[in-house]
């Protein structure tokens, strides 16, 4: 719609002047009402994880059977009731979110640091480099996601590291094809040629002014991916391959409260919608930032 | 694609070869003698390294020949064989649907942006992809099955037991490939050759149909390819809840009879047809978009 | 030859954005007869294209919004015509030149069918005559008949603005509007397109609107002459009393800001300052503040028009009281 | 915003309540407002009673691992062999022994055993049974790894004549018989096993005849309209087992009539089918026994008083609660109440007391430990026994292993304690040899007891073929191994079986399901 860009345009010219770049999105992306809600969210659920233990007492509630309790109805003392061994449902919602949290954003670093050093080597060097490294990951880009995930920690065994590590490795080709692409959408730009010719190494370059030029789509892509590292954490642990016991993992709640879907219906309901809103208000995030770095595509 | 696949075996091989335990018990079971097992053990070159036994598996693995299940004892490629066709049939009806629902939805959502329909639409699709699939086909089975007695809980005889598992299948794939089409059908909306079309007094149906549509599958088709993964992956799942007979399924019970083979059979298997449906893919692009075509030829 | 192809009076776009209203046209009258062409100059952003869509009806909305004033195309109310009514009109009646040649092409689809698209659209013929009618159209802009088959991707930008020009007079129309159909090429294109499109007018007999900011191009090709600034025409006239006669500040600004043919030793003078900012325009005369004559009033209240011949007027405070008032020059 | 945010809670609240609200009406449905759900439930069975019900359909928690009934040695598996094949003894409801295949028999001497069978039985080829096919078969057995054990006491087998054959025992061996009965002895026609066709249409002389196994869903059989028993010829035309691993989803397929019986009924759902009118309870204790295991090779638990500690320590009600919801028999020993021999040791819940022992022990402060356990249930287990331990200052950690991996390790004596399960046939032999025989060290005597007092008894009591003495034998044996304690008996599971309330001749063993081909509309 030219129109519309000759005025943004021109806009931006007057109001760039006033107005940092990250202001700019900032503002964008308070303007998205839904980006707004899932700030919201987040911020709640990482105040949980943060101050879960000023919240519930991770041993009292979380940990300490009480079998002759098990299976209660939600109730004041229980809100979301009490699990098959008598535990406080709740307590045990809140300190899942801590490990939910944790485990998505350590296993996205993992994905992001490797995925992304990889990335950044192909892209800025390209040629060979590039070639051969992209074809590694093209092998592990033809086993779907989950299904590797679920292969490492098979043959690994099954704990809370094995999976951060499986649900990480399993991502490393994505943000290693992203960070690529924007190394080499800025590499070719003057300001990197012009750090090249005042004979700058290759690695500051990239760390310096490539990749905080490329920082854009990554942050998105990174938003998201803990989201469906979350969503994965949770699958695996359904199927047994997750944290282990006692402690509490939506997934694993999930799993362990499946035999009992009919009539403690709560007992997969609540952390079943606590996967479903952290993976919500994330996937909120991540398009509301996509929307404010990049306005065309809204 | 081969060398692909010959770089996946062996990292699955690998990954898989990592396991603790000895495979010579798992065969020989329980009541199983020491001599028989280590006899066992020798024979199977179980001892061997690591990259021998790979060596010697893809020798096999090029004669079709998967080995045999170390629970049961039957060969791995005639289990498989009689297992995918059913998770090809739960994938395949699940692509179909959520391209089916997703494609009109997110274009006309693109059409109407901010209307009503596209905010209500973009709400489910969002909250679809942010809701674990295993959880929701818990609570479909608990609604349909059981409290509405419309749908079989599980298992798979006849139709009527496949749409439970195929909807919540598509589920998430439905929702982002609504996304991307909405997404790219907007870029696409605004591109000159739009104006260019209207000025030439198209009709507003016949621009979206013809001009808008094609150009906007371009990245959808991508997604679709990606999708089909995602679905693969999430069969392991649904077919779990759903208890239906396919390889997903087949896989989480080997690798907790630690049936090395048959995981390793599984995973192969699922490697070929997703590499083959992105081969799929990009033969499809060829055929939209003549750009690509002409880098092709 | 005194009929009207296009009359617009009193013509106000709005594009009502997050960032706020923005007065894109505000207020302009054009009104252009047969075989006749105008030359809508302005810079980026003075809302000459804003006024080229409204013509076509093909304003972008949201956030575009025609507010008030009527387009009167060879007697089609085009702002209260029918969607129907508008297809019917649009690439028969008038059709339109886009920028850029190398987006306005449908890259999926062969030059040869969108060409025919609009014929088949417009006239009960077969496809296949068509098809033959399109093959005509290529080769009309200079185009081997035998590419009807290609895809644009298979063009060079020239080679692409001939084809979006076949597409426009596919139908030959009354009107066809040429938004900056040179820019995005370079020079000796340009020249060969604004060549072809001065026959093609003659040939079809049709109105032009050409717009762009290039004087050198309006004086090769326009009749008429309408300075645009924020969205209004703040001076309008024949061909030779717009370039003869300056009046108005602006006008007189961008003839400043051309290399002079004539005159290579004389040095270029740039307009001062920016544009200002649309989404608030200063309530008197929006180029009071880059403007080298700048009065009081010409920051309270908007010039009114003053009229030198039926044809040429000016919108500034200047020549309110004194009509003979003289720019510097 | 709002219109968002509305949405949100709505879908929310949607998932949830319908799910689950609607799930309490179901389950009160069925007494309260009956009517009402007579009329949905029954109308299906209903009409196809009309055209009396032709196929038997029965739920299994997991796929059958094979149709060679030497080539298994898991229950479902077990399931389909006894519809297919006979073997030369059965157990009949007393749980006594009693001929099959077999005619009739005599013990010549201790280790000695002629057996004569049944004459003109025919294999569903058509093929008669010889006492050719009755030695192949055992010998096949004793080279088959899944089985082989089951026969281990077994030297020789020869052909006396066409209809007669001779065991003769590595010892004298009392409960012989008994390990007559296993799947593992299934009688095979020689010819058909030898023609290769690996099982792929297996052949046996059992009451029902192999149709189709559609691997992971179901397997099929038809009713053998010429079976040489006559008392217990099959009575549904046709039995379908079909295979539902998730457990609420079986209660659900019973519910819903999908199917007819459910083998392994999910623990809490019972009250469930015991509401129901369409359907039926059935429960038998078994004997399985549960225990919680400790490796007495390994530091602290080569300690006796520590054992002994846990024994306290441990509250198995919870224990039991948590696993099967109560459903079962908490035990004091590792011989399930229905057996020869059976004694209840004195070992009660008292953590304080355990803590006294541990003190003893040298460990007042207690000390850290690993809990191994493999699937689901015993998982839960685990994480009780967790806590249990944690109120006598034990701090452990849980470690799940895949279920070979478990296996494995616990022979390799690796594990420190484990929660661990043994089904055993009736005689207490073929529970006491496994677990506490010192030779079966490396075998399934995962806590490596090795006791000389214990072997003696042990052989003393396989060997010895007067009842009452036996039982002595095993009431003191018993009283030993309880006061050296190397495990933790927990609980005997009851098998719990939901079935159509239209059904007749269900019948449970302490095996569970069986004489599946009694059962009939």
């Amino acid at each position: 719609m030219s129109t519309k860009v000759e005025i943004n345009s021109a806009d931006k010219l007057l109001k760039t002047k006033k107005r940092s770049q990250s202001a700019d999105v900032w503002k964008r992306l308070k303007r998205s009402k839904t980006a707004v809600l899932g700030i919201i969210l987040i911020a709640m659920f990482l105040g949980m994880a943060i101050f879960a233990p000023l919240i519930v007492d991770y041993e009292e509630d979380a940990l300490k059977q009480n079998v002759r309790e098990r299976l209660q109805e939600p109730s004041v003392e229980h809100i979301f009731g009490t699990d098959e061994f008598g535990r406080d449902i709740f307590a045990r919602v809140v300190y899942g979110t801590r490990i939910s949290l944790f485990v998505g954003l350590i296993s996205v670093s993992i994905a992001l640091s490797i995925g992304g050093f990889l990335g950044a080597i192909a892209g800025y060097y390209g040629g060979k480099i590039d070639n051969v490294i992209m074809r590694l990951l093209d092998v592990i880009l033809a086993i779907p996601t989950i299904l590797l995930a679920i292969t490492i920690v098979a043959a690994l065994g099954a704990s809370m590291l094995n999976l951060m590590v499986a649900v990480g490795i399993s991502n490393i080709p994505g943000f290693a094809r992203i960070v690529r692409a924007s190394v080499m959408s800025v590499k070719d730009q003057e300001f990197i040629e012009a750090a090249k010719a005042i004979g700058a190494k290759d690695h500051t370059i990239i760390i310096k002014h490539v990749l905080p030029n490329a920082m854009a789509p990554i942050i998105v892509y990174a938003t998201l991916k803990v989201a469906t590292a979350i969503m994965a954490t949770a699958s695996l642990s359904f199927i047994g391959l997750g944290v282990q016991p006692p402690t509490p993992e939506w997934g694993s709640m999930l799993a362990g409260g499946r035999t009992y879907i009919r009539d403690q219906m709560y007992i997969v309901l609540y952390p079943g919608l606590a996967i479903v809103l952290t993976v919500l208000s994330l996937n909120l995030v991540g398009d509301g930032l996509r929307d404010a770095l990049d306005p065309k595509l809204k | 694609m081969i060398p692909v696949l010959i770089g996946v075996t062996f990292l699955v091989f690998f990954i898989i070869s990592l396991t603790p335990g000895d495979p010579a018990v798992m065969i020989l079971g329980n009541g199983a003698t020491e001599e028989a097992i280590s006899e066992l053990r020798e024979e199977m070159g179980f001892n061997e390294p690591v990259i021998i036994q790979y060596g010697n598996y893809m020798k096999d693995l090029l004669t079709g020949d998967m080995g045999t299940s170390y629970s049961t004892g039957k060969s791995v490629g005639s289990e498989i064989g009689q297992r995918f066709p059913n998770t090809f049939k739960l994938t395949l009806s699940a692509i179909v649907l959520s391209v089916m629902i997703s494609i009109p939805i997110g274009v006309v959502s693109a059409t109407r942006q901010y209307s009503l329909f596209d905010n209500i639409g973009m709400i489910i699709a969002l909250i679809g992809i942010s809701m674990p699939s295993f959880w929701v086909g818990l609570i479909l089975i608990i609604i349909f099955a059981l409290n509405l007695r419309w749908l079989p809980s599980g298992g798979m005889d006849g139709l009527k037991s496949l749409i439970l598992p195929a909807f919540t299948l598509a589920i998430a794939s439905t929702a982002s490939i609504t996304r991307t089409t909405r997404s790219s059908m907007l870029e696409v909306i605004r591109q000159d050759y739009i104006d260019t079309a209207k000025a030439k007094g198209v009709s507003r149906g016949v621009v979206i149909r013809k001009h808008a549509l094609k150009n906007a599958l371009i990245p959808a088709i991508t997604v679709i390819g990606l999708e089909f993964g995602v679905l693969l992956g999430g069969a392991v799942l649904t077919e779990t809840v759903f208890s239906w007979p396919g390889i997903g399924r087949l896989m989480v019970e080997s690798i907790q009879r630690k049936d090395t083979p048959m995981v390793l059979g599984c995973i192969i298997v699922f490697a070929v047809a997703f590499s083959l449906v992105n081969l799929l893919i990009d033969i499809l692009y060829s055929f939209i978009d003549p750009r690509i075509k002409a880098s092709y030829n | 030859m005194s009929e009207h192809v296009l009359k617009i009076s009193d013509l106000v776009v709005q594009y009502h954005t997050e960032e706020g209203i923005v007065e894109a046209v505000n207020g302009i009258d054009i009104v252009l007869d047969k075989g006749r062409t105008l030359g809508l100059v302005g810079e980026t952003g003075a809302g000459k294209t804003t006024t080229a869509r409204a013509i076509m009806k093909l304003i972008q909305s949201p956030p575009g919004k025609i507010i008030r004033g009527s387009i009167d195309l060879n007697g089609t109310d085009m702002i209260n015509a029918s969607e129907k009514d508008l297809e019917k009109i649009r690439g028969a009646q008038v059709s339109m030149i886009f920028q850029d040649p190398m987006t306005a092409l449908n890259p999926v689809i062969t030059v040869g069918d969108q060409i025919a698209e609009a014929i088949l659209i417009h006239q009960k013929v077969s496809q296949s005559k068509a098809n033959e009618k399109a093959k005509e159209m290529l080769e009309l802009v200079g185009i081997p008949g035998n590419r009807v088959n290609e895809y644009p991707h298979q063009f060079s930008g020239g080679m692409k603005q001939r084809v979006v020009i076949a597409i426009a007079l596919s139908c030959s129309p009354h009107l066809l509007i040429a938004d900056e159909p040179t820019t995005a090429l370079d020079v000796t294109i340009q020249a060969q397109v604004l060549e072809l499109m001065k026959q093609l007018k003659v040939k079809f007999e049709m109105a032009m609107i050409l717009i762009t900011h290039d004087l050198g191009v309006v004086a090769e090709v326009c009749d008429e002459v309408a300075i645009m600034y924020a969205g209004r025409l703040v001076e309008y006239g024949s061909l030779e009393e717009i370039f003869r006669t300056t009046k108005h500040p602006y006008t007189e600004g961008l003839f400043n800001s051309i290399p002079n043919i004539d005159n290579r030793k004389a040095e270029l003078i740039p307009i001062k300052g920016l544009m200002s900012d649309p989404y608030n325009l200063p309530p008197g005369c929006s180029f009071c503040d880059r403007c080298n004559y700048v009065m009081e009033i010409c920051k309270e209240n908007q010039p009114a028009k003053t009229y030198f011949s039926d044809t040429h007027f000016v919108e500034c405070h200047l020549y309110s009281d004194n009509v003979n008032f003289k720019l510097k020059g | 915003m709002k219109k968002f945010l509305a949405l949100l809670l709505v879908l929310v609240l949607v998932l949830g309540t319908v799910a689950g609200c609607s799930s309490k009406p179901a389950a009160e449905a069925t007494d309260n407002d009956a009517p009402a759900s007579e009329g949905t439930d029954s109308q299906a069975p209903a009409e196809e009673e009309a055209i009396a019900k032709e196929e038997l359909k029965i739920a299994l928690s997991t796929d059958i691992t094979s149709l060679d009934p030497q080539g298994h040695n898991d229950v479902a598996s077990e399931r389909v062999s006894f519809l297919l094949y006979n073997r030369l003894f059965r157990l009949n409801t007393d749980f006594e022994v009693v001929p099959d295949l077999a005619e009739s028999w005599e013990q010549p001497s201790p280790t000695e055993w002629v057996i004569k069978i049944k004459e003109g039985v025919m294999f569903h080829d058509g093929t008669e049974m010889k006492a050719s096919d009755v030695k192949f078969s055992l010998d096949r057995s004793l080279t088959m790894p899944k089985v082989q054990h089951v026969l281990a006491e077994v030297e020789s087998i020869e052909v006396v004549d066409d209809y007669t054959v001779k065991i003769t025992t590595k010892t004298a061996f009392a409960p012989f018989l008994f390990t007559l009965v296993h799947a593992g002895a299934s009688i095979l026609p020689q010819a058909y096993v030898e023609s290769g066709d690996e099982f792929a249409n297996p052949i046996g002389s059992g009451p029902y005849t192999f149709v189709e196994w559609v691997s992971g869903d179901k397997i099929s059989v038809v009713k053998n309209e010429n079976y040489f028993d006559a008392d217990n010829m099959g009575q549904m035309p046709k039995i379908t087992f079909k295979v539902i691993p998730e457990g609420t989803s079986r209660t659900i397929a019973l519910e819903t009539g999908e199917v007819d019986v459910v083998d392994e009924l999910p623990s809490n759902d019972i009250a469930k089918v015991e509401e129901s009118p369409d359907l039926k309870m059935y429960t038998s204790a078994s004997t399985r026994l549960d225990y919680y295991g400790m490796n007495t090779a390994m530091a602290p638990f080569d300690n006796e008083l520590v054992r002994q500690a846990f024994n306290y320590a441990i509250d198995k009600e919870s224990v039991m609660i948590v696993a099967i919801d109560g459903a079962g028999v908490e035990t004091n020993s590792i011989l399930a109440p229905s057996m020869l021999g059976y004694k209840a040791s004195d070992y009660t819940y008292d953590p304080e007391k355990a803590k006294a022992l541990l003190a003893e022990a040298g460990y007042p402060d207690g000390f850290e430990m690993t809990i191994w356990a493999s699937g689901d249930q015993r998982k839960r287990m685990a994480e009780v026994i967790q806590a249990n331990l944690m109120d006598i200052g034990i701090t452990s950690t849980i470690e799940m292993l895949e279920w070979g991996t478990y296996i494995d390790a616990l022979m390799a004596g690796e594990g420190q304690t484990f929660v661990m399960g043994w089904t055993s046939n009736p005689d207490p032999d073929s529970t006491l040899t496994p677990l506490y025989y010192s030779e079966s060290v490396g075998g399934m005597n995962f806590t490596r007891i090795e006791d000389s007092k214990i072997d003696e008894l042990i052989l003393a009591g396989r060997s010895e073929m007067d009842l009452d003495k036996r039982i002595a034998i095993y009431n003191e044996l018993h009283a030993y191994t309880m006061e050296k304690a190397p495990l933790v008996p927990l609980f005997t599971k009851n098998n719990l079986v939901g079935a159509n309330a239209g059904l007749s001749g269900v019948e449970l063993s302490p095996q569970g399901l069986w004489n599946i081909e009694k059962i009939s509309y």
